[in-house]
């Protein structure tokens, strides 16, 4: 088992928080390692699965454990999301005024649930990855606890997520009760005969990933508590927790489709739903990470129609392949441009409880050029203009969709695309509100901006990269990835 | 490498370069100009030697075409595209252009753009500018033909707000960008509207489905939208993208307000490039345009309204680039004419002429702006032709060869377009015809009214003019000879020529796609010779009388037709009604509306009335939002039971 | 025997529960609670589950509940509870609404659905020994993945009940 | 024996947590709730494991006890840390951030 690079990565993650707790704190004197050490181990994470290069296949545990290549994505970009906010946290914490060395660590056991949470298709297994996951981030939300918005986003957080995992828990509960085991593995002819109790635990189940995934109408705290977490959190938790979460639900779609034939219909009504709250609630915001909120609820919704057309297509069929290498590619495409427009804004917030108005950001363009760029790059590609990455992602999601336009869910396949098409051009109006403060307004009494430090800038300039290269070679990520990988095989 | 790659790589490695020294000047550390512009002028003139090689190999009998697969670019699903580049012979000619006059342009603006101080970050933008002009017309597919077209969009956005520290400026990007963005809409849904039917975006596969078996009936069949066939259907999507970026009726607006840009950029992508990009997209889809009579009918009457109607408003403009900017868009409405004729040779043509007179006129426009000091009024310009006499002549000849002064260059290409028009017999047809032969009339009006204001009669202005650096005047002499030689490459059957240039394009495009031509015969194509030149001498001659002999005239004219002049002076006030109708509602949906959100936190006053309801109920659901953690666990518990009501009631 | 063993510990701990959600004073509602928590692990022995009846009491009746009462009773002063209001009228309605439907749907779906009667346990089923087992081999993965669940909770803990900001 | 009225017993106590939620406004009530409802499964756990004789319930009935202990921990700890700068536990006040 000790060549499994999936074990490796928690025994590192575990060995890092540890270090990060006994070791990071800083004193008077001098400033706390917690940030430094988080790094390197989530550094070691990634070149880790940069080593076995995303390939590989393999069970363990008795079949507790799963080993392929959707679930390393997932795990290796909760690992990348969580170095890119460990770099914007440190930074930002030392402009609050705090070390909080403990962060770090929850940062580290974040991403090892995630990672657990994602390589398994044990229930137990998965409920526990998930749990370990929302503990930590219950803790990291309230991190500043002096703040009243702080605590108050993590304990409304708290709340309903406890909620959420007994929900989880019943669900759990009574699939188990239905099949005699926690695999989901060939139960689907058992769960096919479940009747009512198992609908009971789809619904149950659903509201629970709608919970983590903030789809409507289970989305209620996300506003709330994204705008009270420290910012590179809220970040972290619009892009790692959707990332490991949808590749989640995409794992566990066949089993649970065998509940009720009636899934896709409320997968769809929730895609729509959410997309429209989502892309409504993102018009009327002033404050721009409530407006990136509302943002990721969005964007949610979109994520969610690719699914369904994962769900429409006929099991195994290339265009069900298709739908979710396009649901993979929003996913990955939605971590990079998200991260950059939440860095962006943690870079430009300055120390105090005060939010970050859409005003503040007004003549970025004279006194921040670059970063302003960077903004533009990831606004645009949240709209999904052509040559960012988001244009590629949508148009996937949006092919997929109208490719299975006269397959057996026509209709609804039809009303998803039009909706899609029709938030996103909500979207537009927001978005490219940012990019008009930013570029056309004057902004001579705009409010001064913090210091930025060189790394978290030179990370989001990377970020902006990343987000442009992928619009312009879709296929650059996996390329530039393999390149990596054949670099490191050749050191080790 | 081969000659195909290097084109782009090395416009691209430019680009690249040049950027790093932005990168490196930004940072306070000086990079020597001639550095820069060693690296800027490299990237094209290495390009253009490899398009005449390119072009060396595509001539040799039995060759046609060559080709190179880089990479595989998408590949999702069933969407495979792969990113391949492909030169034939249509592909030549627009290759030779864009890095020939290309190459002049950049020597130029090396003078031009002398003492700015983001000097890299210019030439950064023009080769990329360049490299994505070169990619548009080498894609053998419409999503690599789509990259090269945003992508050449973007770089004259970077372009025309160049100068960003002015708002104007930054907001005639702005506006670019927006109408852009419409025209690309159509574009993206043209697309795959061809896509959903063939099942392919290449050029080839798309040919071949239409030459295949099922391809008629397939293009032929009802898309369901008005009745009209998916050929008729695709290709006018298609052609709202061609508006957009060619600037035509009804999306022109933008191209007058992007000349806020330096003027190299104007004559480089809105004047000789990247405006033609709609003509070129026409004429490399003409088998597709060929199954569908109505859309060529439409780019023939959009492409002859423009061409009057910009004409028209060129007459009356004072601004030295916006006389020049709308004749753009008159000449641009002649190539449309002629790629709607279904003989997309003569439509082409009319490109290569036009970027020849066209770029030495921008040029020459560029130059005489950098002699008066800024000054971009013609009312404060005049008697140049003394103190500057190179340019005067370059433009005088650029000029002339534009009005169709026979035998220059703008006489052959403008006479085969109308004589085209004339000759395809449709309604449409003589529309186009009649609006070519009154822009003709305009066009010699226009011309030599700018040629008189600003090198006639006596000096207005204030400061010394002077004569330009010898890199200026030498790349405006080159592109003004070859506005008077070009024209002979493509002398028609009636005078004795041959026609080379048709003869060459059609290998690619075979006349199949043309509609069945009724020939008149060779007194009525004499006829009709006689009388274009003669429509536009007689501009020539009025605008001598009016600016010249009795510059009194103008005023009088004004004054006994005061609404008529109005009307020009105010470009038949579109901008205005876009204003009203669009771009104040939009503006109030967008810059406009966060000031009321800031000042009252509510939006109020969007105009579209299904943009208030989506606020109506954005704002409704800002209410539902109450913070309490109560409500959002009791709607999830309401929403489970609702769904379990539903499923098992 | 068997079924009044049942029907007592399940009306004390439904009873319980009841109370627990519906009296005024948060020190009660919690001691409510724990006679509840007992009351399961005695369905827990009916069960012939020993090992979760033990860990109910242990952990859950004596660890978990106990730190809450002792919270309670460390913050629970006059200013700090929301006093006469803690019930909310409007959420009692809203709880009646939707509650009562979803629980009727539950129960139900519970006796319309085809499960089978509990068979006859093996000795050693839900033993010490026996979990132990369990818990050491096959579920060895979660294992040692919950002691990472309980570290992110120390760490959390420790952040935000520290004494001293950093 | 029949698993049914074990079952029932289970939903009742899980929806009396859920009300508890709808209906209460003190901070600490709020955490009896969780616990109750997270006992609701626990008690269907067990039967479950019972009525398939597979320990595996009983096993995650042990991680649930585990999470139990992890999330009042961390959520005690908020609620002091409420109580510290708040001086008050109503839910109903907790409304700073809305919108």
């Amino acid at each position: 088992m000790l060549h499994n690079p999936a074990i490796w990565t928690l025994l590192l993650l575990a060995a890092g928080c540890v270090t990060v707790l006994l070791f990071g704190h800083g004193t008077a004197l001098r400033p706390g390692r917690g940030g430094a050490i988080a790094n390197i181990t989530l550094l070691l994470v990634l070149s880790v699965w940069w080593v076995h290069a995303f390939h590989g296949h393999g069970e363990g545990f008795d079949g507790m454990f799963l080993l392929d290549r959707m679930g390393m994505l997932a795990a290796a970009g909760s690992a990348f999301a969580g170095f890119v906010t460990t770099v914007m946290l440190t930074g930002w914490l030392r402009r609050q005024g705090r070390e909080c060395a403990e962060v770090h660590a929850l940062m580290l056991l974040a991403v090892a649930g995630m990672q657990v949470m994602v390589q398994t298709r044990h229930l137990a297994v998965l409920f526990l990855g998930l749990e370990t996951m929302s503990v930590a981030l219950y803790a990291m939300c309230a991190a500043l606890r002096e703040r009243r918005a702080a605590v108050e986003s993590g304990f409304k957080y708290f709340l309903t997520g406890a909620f959420a995992s007994a929900l989880l828990l019943l669900a759990i509960a009574i699939i188990f009760g239905l099949t005699g085991s926690f695999h989901l593995d060939g139960a689907e002819t058992k769960l096919a005969h479940a009747g009512e109790l198992g609908v009971i635990a789809l619904v149950l189940f659903l509201a629970a990933f709608g919970f983590k995934l903030s789809l409507v109408p289970f989305h209620q705290w996300a506003p709330d508590v994204y705008e009270g977490a420290p910012t590179p959190v809220t970040g972290f938790m619009a892009t790692a927790v959707k990332l490991t979460g949808f590749m989640t639900l995409l794992r566990l779609v066949p089993a649970l489709g065998a509940l009720s034939q009636h899934l896709l219909l409320i997968l769809a009504v929730l895609a729509i739903a959410t997309m429209l709250v989502g892309n409504l609630g993102a018009l009327v915001q002033t404050r721009v990470k409530r407006m990136l909120a509302y943002s990721s609820i969005a964007h949610a919704g979109y994520l969610l129609a690719a699914l369904c057309v994962v769900l429409a297509a006929p099991a195994g069929s290339a265009a069900a392949e298709g739908a979710s290498v396009a649901l993979s590619f929003y996913l990955v495409v939605y971590v990079l441009m998200n991260l950059l427009a939440f860095g962006v804004l943690a870079l430009n917030e300055r120390a105090g409880d005060e939010p970050l108005l859409l005003n503040d950001l007004a003549g970025l363009r004279n006194r921040r050029p670059w970063m302003a760029a960077a903004m533009l790059a990831a606004m645009l590609s949240l709209a999904g203009i052509p040559l960012t990455g988001g244009f590629i992602a949508k148009w996937q999601v949006f092919t997929a969709l109208l490719g299975e336009c006269g397959g057996a869910h026509g209709t609804l396949m039809t009303v998803l695309a039009s909706s899609v098409a029709l938030c996103s051009v909500i979207g537009l109006a927001y978005y490219l509100r940012v990019v008009m403060t930013m570029y056309v307004e004057k902004g001579e009494d705009a409010k001064p901006l913090p210091v930025v430090p060189f790394a978290p800038m030179l990370l989001v300039m990377l970020l902006a990269g990343l987000v442009l290269w992928v619009g312009i070679v879709p296929d650059g990520l996996a390329l530039g990835s393999e390149a990596i990988s054949g670099f490191l095989r050749t050191l080790f | 490498m081969d000659a195909l790659t290097l084109i782009p790589v090395a416009l691209l490695a430019g680009a690249a370069l040049n950027g790093i020294f932005s990168l490196a000047s930004l940072r306070g550390r000086r990079i020597p100009e001639v550095l820069v512009a060693l690296v800027a002028i490299a990237a094209p003139v290495v390009a253009l030697a490899a398009s005449l090689h390119v072009f060396g190999d595509v001539r040799q009998p039995g060759v046609g075409r060559v080709e190179v697969e880089l990479f595989d670019w998408i590949a999702a699903g069933n969407l495979n595209i792969d990113m391949t580049l492909v030169a034939d012979n249509l592909t030549c000619v627009m290759l030779l252009v864009i890095t020939g006059i290309g190459s002049l342009i950049h020597i130029y603006a090396t003078a031009y753009m002398h003492g700015d101080e983001a000097y890299p970050r210019f030439f950064a933008c023009l080769n990329l500018f360049t490299f994505f002009m070169a990619m548009l017309v080498l894609g053998s597919s419409l999503p690599v033909l789509f990259l090269g077209w945003e992508g050449v969009g973007l770089c004259s956005y970077l372009l025309i707000g160049f100068w960003w520290k002015d708002a104007k400026n930054a907001s005639a990007g702005m506006k670019a960008f927006v109408v852009n963005r419409i025209g690309d809409a159509g574009f993206l849904l043209g697309m795959f509207l061809l896509w959903q039917t063939a099942g392919t975006l290449e050029f080839d596969g798309l040919r071949q489905f239409a030459e295949g078996a099922g391809g008629a009936g397939a293009f032929g069949a009802d898309s369901g939208v008005f009745g009209a066939s998916v050929a008729t259907l695709a290709c006018l999507l298609l052609f709202v993208g061609a508006t957009g970026k060619s600037a035509q009726i009804p999306l022109f607006v933008w191209l007058p307000d992007a000349m806020a840009g330096p003027t190299p950029v104007s004559a480089l992508s809105h004047a000789a490039t990247m405006v033609t990009a709609g003509v070129y997209l026409v004429a490399r889809l003409a088998f597709l345009f060929s199954f569908s009579a109505t859309a060529l009918a439409t780019v023939m009457v959009i492409g002859g309204a423009t061409c009057f109607f910009a004409g028209l408003m060129a007459v009356r403009q004072n601004d030295i680039k916006k006389v020049l900017a709308y004749s753009t868009i008159s000449q641009i409405g002649y190539m449309m004419i002629g790629v709607g004729t279904g003989w997309p040779n003569v439509g082409l043509f009319h490109v290569v002429t036009h970027a020849f007179f066209k770029a030495a006129l921008f040029l020459g426009a560029g130059s005489v702006i950098h002699a008066c000091h800024h000054e971009q009024d013609m009312r404060h310009m005049g008697g140049l032709v003394k103190k500057m006499p190179l340019t005067a002549i370059a433009m005088t000849l650029a000029a002339a060869a534009m009005a169709g002064v026979p035998p220059l260059a703008g006489f052959f290409s403008k006479d085969e377009v109308l004589w085209r028009a004339f000759e395809s017999g449709t309604a449409a047809g003589r529309f186009a015809w009649v609006c070519g032969m009154l822009g003709a009339a305009c066009t010699g009006f226009y011309m030599f009214r700018l040629i008189f204001m600003t090198f006639g009669g006596k000096y207005r202005g204030h400061g010394e003019a002077h004569e330009v650096p010898a890199r200026m005047w030498v790349t405006q002499g080159l592109l003004a000879l070859g506005a008077v030689g070009v024209g002979f490459l493509a002398v028609p059957h009636i005078l004795g020529g041959h026609d080379l240039f048709g003869v060459f394009v059609n290998k690619t495009l075979p006349l199949w796609a043309a509609p069945a031509a009724h020939h008149a015969d060779a007194s009525t194509e004499w006829l009709l010779m006689g009388t274009s030149t003669a429509l536009g001498l007689a501009g020539i001659f009025a605008a001598w009388l009016c600016y010249l002999r009795n510059p009194r005239i103008p005023e009088a004219c004004a004054r006994t037709f005061p609404r008529t002049a109005k009307l020009l002076e105010g470009k038949f006030f579109v901008d205005e009604a876009y204003e009203a109708g669009i771009v104040r509602p939009v503006e109030k949906a967008a810059s406009g509306f966060f000031h009321r959100i800031l000042d009252r936190g509510i939006i109020e006053g969007i105009v579209n009335g299904s943009a208030a309801a989506a606020t109506f109920v954005a704002r409704t659901l800002r209410h539902s939002q109450t913070g309490l953690v109560r409500a959002g666990i009791g709607l999830m518990l309401a929403a489970v039971a609702v769904l379990l009501f539903i499923l098992l009631g | 025997m068997h079924d009044a063993l049942f029907w007592f510990c399940a009306s004390i701990a439904v009873g319980g529960a009841l109370l627990a959600m519906l009296r005024r004073e948060p020190l009660k509602c919690a001691l409510s609670l724990i006679a509840s928590f007992v009351a399961l692990a005695g369905l827990y022995f009916l069960l012939k589950s020993p090992f979760p009846a033990v860990l109910q009491i242990l952990l859950y009746a004596g660890a978990i509940m106990v730190l809450i009462v002792f919270v309670i009773m460390f913050l629970n002063d006059e200013s700090g509870a929301p006093g006469k209001g803690d019930i909310s009228r409007g959420g009692l309605v809203l709880a009646v609404l939707i509650l009562v439907p979803l629980g009727w749907i539950l129960i139900r779906a519970i006796w319309n659905a085809d499960l089978p009667m509990m068979p006859a346990a093996p000795e050693d089923f839900g033993t010490v020994p026996a979990m132990g087992e369990k818990l050491f081999t096959t579920w060895l993965y979660p294992f040692e993945v919950l002691s990472l669940l309980l570290l992110a909770a120390m760490a959390g803990a420790v952040l935000l009940a520290k004494k001293r900001l950093d | 024996m029949d698993p049914r009225p074990y079952l029932t017993v289970a939903v009742i106590l899980f929806l009396l947590g859920a009300a508890g939620f709808l209906v209460r406004r003190n901070l600490l009530v709020l955490f009896l709730a969780v616990e109750l409802m997270l006992n609701g499964a626990g008690l269907a756990l067990i039967t479950f494991a019972r009525m398939h004789l597979s320990m595996d319930g009983e096993a995650l009935f042990f991680i649930m006890l585990a999470l139990a202990a992890a999330e009042s921990a961390v959520g005690l700890a908020m609620v002091i840390a409420i109580y510290r700068n708040r001086h008050h536990l109503d839910a109903d006040k907790l409304d700073d951030l809305k919108g």
